[in-house]
């Protein structure tokens, strides 16, 4: 019985009960301007969770994407759309709900088999991660391990990654109609 | 039924303010992703934003002449090739695509100055793609639904624009 | 040497204060949030409390970082909120003026300003 | 001291987050999250205070910054249903007129 009070772990668990309540609420919500506003606040709270995970380059991805383009992209699709989600028939929810559990349970039953937080012996932290973060001054001279791992260790991956934005940007602007509003006669741009 | 300008004054001259701080913000994030959080996608994200706030509020033609279309999308392709250009240096240099080394041995550097170099030009061409991709995307969604007629949308303006 | 230690303990205490004001003029919006009646009244108590106790609560900490390059940082998302969060709030005000919302006026507890969104199109 | 601060800043935040949740009007639940908002960047400070990492005040100066451009959307969309019109004319903006075409 040597259960002494944890304060980080209680900020995590705080955190991560609002994010389950958030995504209930956004279940639970047909009014799709509310759904905008839960998810970008569960994009808020699971910003804040990475940061006190100290995942900080991930958090501030995070912070970036949910706070200033995704809710406005959110809306944007709505006026594309409708306001108001359809009312699922129960029957139809049941597989969802079933597939679901399934997933769930079998992440609980991975659970024992991952390392805990801040494991030395993991294995982020006895394979390559390691040799990453002794090489990084050594080799590239800059403090931020997180840049050097993505921008030259592992450039590949991002140049990869980088090519799917660029191609996602260029396939919405190519399927999205574009439509001309008035008569273009006085408008050139 | 009050004028717009009138109405949304104070976001008008908030906004004015901010918008520049948030370009700066985007800049800072951008130069200092080698020292702290951040880099070229956090940086062309916020970039992004400006422009989206921007495009907010004072409508998209306002937008448009501070970041035309056509240079968000050029903007996106010359991301992508400043970041393949920078792996054939790699290639060049080090027989090895996207291997920094290869810098320091075209100029005769030290090695730890050309990856220093190599993943400053790459951080940009994420910069460039990230911020070009996302003001494409949002000049995309941002033009009105197609059939729905205008005037559904237009608020009420006394005809006086003509000019 | 006793110079800098009272400087600190001063320190400590401004900071000490800072951080109990804010704290309990966030506490007491975020309960006004709860408890008000209407959208008006709510946004009044969150608006103010939030601008105000995040003001207090930034000084604090930035009184207790002392002069460094955090309390710089601190000082700039002060403005910031500064800058934005009254704006946020005159916005929410005029549009839910604008939507049509009357703010509840008199003792009794109107019923236009308790019709839920969700409610209008069936159900949540 | 910082143990009092952060859970008093996260038992506010369950607090507002009642209110997001439940609504009733859709200003509510903007309003909700606007302070959730305002709450989560406070809490953030200060835990980089007390952990004593200023890196992470980046994170905080986003949210201080750019949070309010969902707001600005939400509120437009609410009064016009739509994004693309001005909320306000640009001083050099002489005709409403919108040409998105060859982007």
């Amino acid at each position: 019985m040597n259960w002494v009070f944890d304060p980080s772990l209680a900020l995590s668990t705080a955190l991560l009960v609002l994010m389950i309540m958030a995504a209930l609420a956004i279940v639970r919500t047909t009014n799709l301007f509310a759904v905008a506003i839960l998810s970008s606040v569960y994009s808020l709270l699971c910003a804040v969770w990475f940061v006190a995970m100290d995942a900080i380059d991930v958090g501030f991805t995070e912070a970036c994407v949910g706070a200033g383009v995704s809710g406005a992209l959110f809306l944007a699709a709505l006026a594309h759309t409708g306001d108001r989600a359809k009312k699922q028939k129960m029957s139809r929810l049941v597989g969802g709900a079933l597939a679901a559990l399934a997933f769930g349970i079998a992440l609980v039953l991975i659970v024992p088999f991952t390392p805990i937080f801040g494991d030395p012996n993991s294995a982020a932290n006895i394979g390559i991660g390691m040799d990453y973060v002794r090489q990084t001054p050594v080799e590239i001279g800059i403090p931020n391990v997180v840049t050097a791992v993505l921008a030259s260790y592992r450039g590949l991956d991002t140049f990869g990654e980088v090519v799917v934005i660029f191609a996602a940007g260029m396939a919405v602007v190519a399927i999205l109609p574009r439509h001309r509003r008035k008569a273009s006669s006085e408008g050139e741009q | 039924m009050m004028d717009n300008d009138v109405r949304h004054l104070i976001l008008r001259v908030s906004v004015k303010m901010l918008t520049p701080l948030i370009v700066l913000f985007a800049i800072y994030v951008q130069t200092h992703g080698e020292y702290g959080p951040g880099g070229g996608f956090q940086a062309g994200v916020i970039l992004a934003a400006a422009v989206i706030v921007y495009g907010l509020v004072f409508g998209p033609s306002a937008a448009v002449r501070l970041a035309p279309p056509i240079a968000a999308a050029a903007l996106a392709a010359l991301g992508v090739t400043i970041y393949a250009l920078t792996g054939v240096v790699g290639l060049i240099g080090a027989d090895s695509f996207l291997d920094h080394n290869g810098i320091a041995s075209l100029l005769q550097l030290q090695p730890s100055t050309g990856q220093h170099i190599g993943i400053v030009m790459v951080e940009w061409g994420v910069f460039f793609t990230v911020a070009g991709s996302l003001v494409a995307i949002f000049y995309a969604f941002m033009v009105q639904p197609v059939g729905i007629p205008d005037e559904v949308f237009e608020p009420d303006e006394s005809g006086d624009s003509a000019a | 040497m006793s110079d800098a230690s009272i400087l600190i303990g001063a320190r400590d205490i401004v900071a000490g204060i800072l951080l109990g004001l804010g704290l309990l003029l966030t506490l007491i919006g975020a309960l006004g949030v709860i408890r008000l009646p209407d959208f008006y009244t709510r946004l009044h108590a969150a608006g103010v409390t939030d601008t105000g106790g995040a003001l207090l609560i930034l000084f604090g900490l930035a009184v207790l970082s002392g002069w460094s390059f955090a309390s710089l940082k601190l000082l700039l998302i002060a403005v910031f909120l500064l800058l934005t969060t009254p704006v946020i709030t005159h916005l929410l005000a005029q549009s839910a003026h604008a939507g049509g919302r009357e703010p509840l006026l008199g003792g009794a507890r109107g019923k236009a300003n308790s019709i839920s969104d969700d409610a209008k199109g069936g159900g949540a | 001291m910082p143990l009092a601060l952060s859970l008093g800043l996260i038992f506010s935040m369950a607090l507002v987050f009642y209110r997001l949740a439940r609504g009733p009007t859709i200003y509510d639940r903007a309003l909700a999250a606007t302070s959730l908002s305002t709450k989560t960047i406070l809490l953030i400070a200060a835990v980089s205070y007390f952990q004593n990492r200023h890196q992470w005040l980046d994170i905080a100066l986003v949210y201080a910054l750019v949070g309010f451009a969902g707001v600005v959307a939400l509120v437009k969309f609410l009064q016009y249903r739509a994004l693309h019109t001005p909320l306000s004319r640009h001083p050099h903006d002489p005709a409403p007129v919108v040409d998105l075409g060859d982007g």
